[in-house]
């Protein structure tokens, strides 16, 4: 499976948050994550964010969106998703990747211990093959490690759909904004279904901004966000 | 007597010998199997010493001295395993040093799902895996290999060690968010 | 230095080493390997030492101490024949249904690293190891006894043995799956 594989090397959504932080050289604070929202934003939309990690992609970016303007977002703020946590998260998460530095070092300096490469106990030489265990225990230990590794299966397979999903989502933001002249950021994120999907309509809106296929205004900083056409 | 026939059997096992097994085949107390591999620690993690005891996840095992390591890998031709991705190397930080640990809580921690990896460090058998009574799921922790990989002879030997295992932004964040984003 | 890494070598390589090669590879003199290994001798072959050197035709090797053999069989046989558990059953069976099967690929399918339970396996002859030309690496299946002990005469006599053997899933998950050796 090639995704897979890209997976492996692949930086989760806190990696990439912490270089853009370091890049701008700024402490991590909930001011600096404000000020990388976008260049976040543009590393999703640019990099081919692997399937299995795109969700945790989009959670970093909504508690982003929460951070830097509470108000654009016309959804409630759960006390679990207090996005000054998002800044906790960030410094705990940059003290593993330093150690990890320690650990990476340490791995590959060539001061390995080894075992012992053959234990005594081949020469043990048990008589004979001794067991309480019936035809049917091995039958059973088989039919309990196919059903063990079903969620694996699923899991494949759930993680494309999802894919599938965000992408059908994004066209039918471009398709619901381009087919009038006038609409409000509210009617859109109220289709969504889930915090996830008011997150992509609002990438969908950021995109458009960028192609200057739509204008936003927001009068005030609670007011509602209206998208006009561009003609 | 005791602290023979344990350093006996742990050179003949080769392999990681559990605490409990001692306790239970050679039919002594906890607190003897306790002071005798303490007594075999102390006697053999030393410098000058060629081979050494490593202690982790309640099972010990002679390993080589790693400060040899090198003459040794080159002397019996041992290839240095595979290099480990920066995703992986995270993640093995991370249940080193707060080992053992869920997977929600790594993944709460790196902000991202972990499965793959941890399915591929078990696999490497560089992390084990087991059901911890009373979270109901499992637990990781870093395996007897992955520290011969790193040449420590006792996860406590790590710089900061302590630090990270009372880190109280672990704490205030697992308090803050009762549940990791499941995708 | 010279000391501990002879005494390293001897310990990692659980086989006899002739003193003509440690001269050649560690570039030292016939003395100073003499007075090495006689010093190791001196320190390791003590009635209280769990571990002893043995020095035969021109080679030294590391023996457990012979004066508890006897404790250390006894101790191995018990940790080797307890009950099997969960993982190790397992392991037994996809070699059963699936065998000769390579390690990597027992791997793979349970998720999770055997050397350990296949080594334990094969002390209790449950499984033998075979070399696989084609493959070019270990494969393994029961042995005939092991059969004859769960009172089975053939494999296939094993129950659902073609439906587990030929399951599309366990045969989909051995051909999709990426070199996890590339972590």
């Amino acid at each position: 499976m090639a995704f897979e594989v890209k997976l492996e090397t692949f930086d989760g959504p806190l990696h990439v948050l912490l270089e853009l932080i370091q890049a701008s050289h700024l402490p991590i604070t909930e001011v600096s994550l404000g000020a990388v929202t976008e260049k976040y934003l543009e590393y999703m939309n640019s990099q081919d964010v692997p399937a299995e990690e795109l969700a945790d992609f989009l959670v970093v970016a909504t508690k982003l969106l929460l951070l830097k303007s509470q108000a654009i977002l016309p959804i409630e703020v759960e006390p679990e998703e207090d996005p000054s946590t998002l800044a906790l998260q960030l410094r705990l998460y940059k003290e593993f990747v330093d150690a990890s530095r320690t650990l990476e070092e340490r791995f590959d300096s060539g001061a390995w211990s080894l075992a012992r490469a053959t234990p005594d106990i081949v020469r043990l030489e048990l008589a004979e093959v001794v067991t309480n265990l019936s035809k049917n225990d091995l039958h059973d230990a088989f039919a309990g490690l196919l059903k063990r590794l079903e969620p694996f299966f699923r899991l494949q397979t759930a993680a494309l759909e999802r894919v599938i999903s965000v992408k059908e989502r994004l066209r039918e933001i471009h398709d619901a904004i381009l087919s009038r002249t006038k609409m409000t950021f509210r009617q859109i994120a109220q289709a969504g279904k889930s915090k996830v999907d008011v997150v992509v309509s609002f990438l969908a809106l950021l995109e458009l901004v960028k192609q200057r296929a739509v204008q936003v205004v927001q009068s005030g900083v609670f007011d509602e966000i209206e998208i006009t056409r561009v003609d | 007597m005791v602290t023979t026939t344990i350093e006996a059997v742990l050179f003949a096992a080769a392999k990681p010998i559990k605490l409990s097994d001692l306790r239970k085949y050679l039919d002594v107390s906890e607190e003897v199997i306790r002071e005798a591999v303490d007594d075999i620690a102390a006697r053999f993690n030393v410098e000058a010493s060629g081979i050494h005891l490593m202690e982790q996840n309640g099972a010990v095992q002679f390993v080589s001295n790693a400060g040899v390591g090198e003459a040794v890998a080159k002397f019996l031709k041992k290839e240095a395993s595979g290099p480990l991705t920066r995703p992986s190397l995270e993640t093995l930080t991370i249940i080193a040093y707060r080992g053992p640990i869920t997977k929600p809580e790594i993944e709460m921690i790196r902000g991202v799902n972990c499965s793959l990896i941890l399915r591929n460090l078990l696999i490497r058998g560089f992390i084990l895996e087991e059901q911890d009574k009373e979270r109901l799921q499992p637990v990781y922790s870093v395996s007897h290999e992955f520290l011969q990989a790193i040449g420590v002879n006792r996860l406590d030997a790590l710089p900061d060690y302590e630090a990270f295992r009372t880190n109280e932004k672990v704490t205030e964040l697992l308090s803050r968010e009762p549940d990791t984003q499941e995708i």
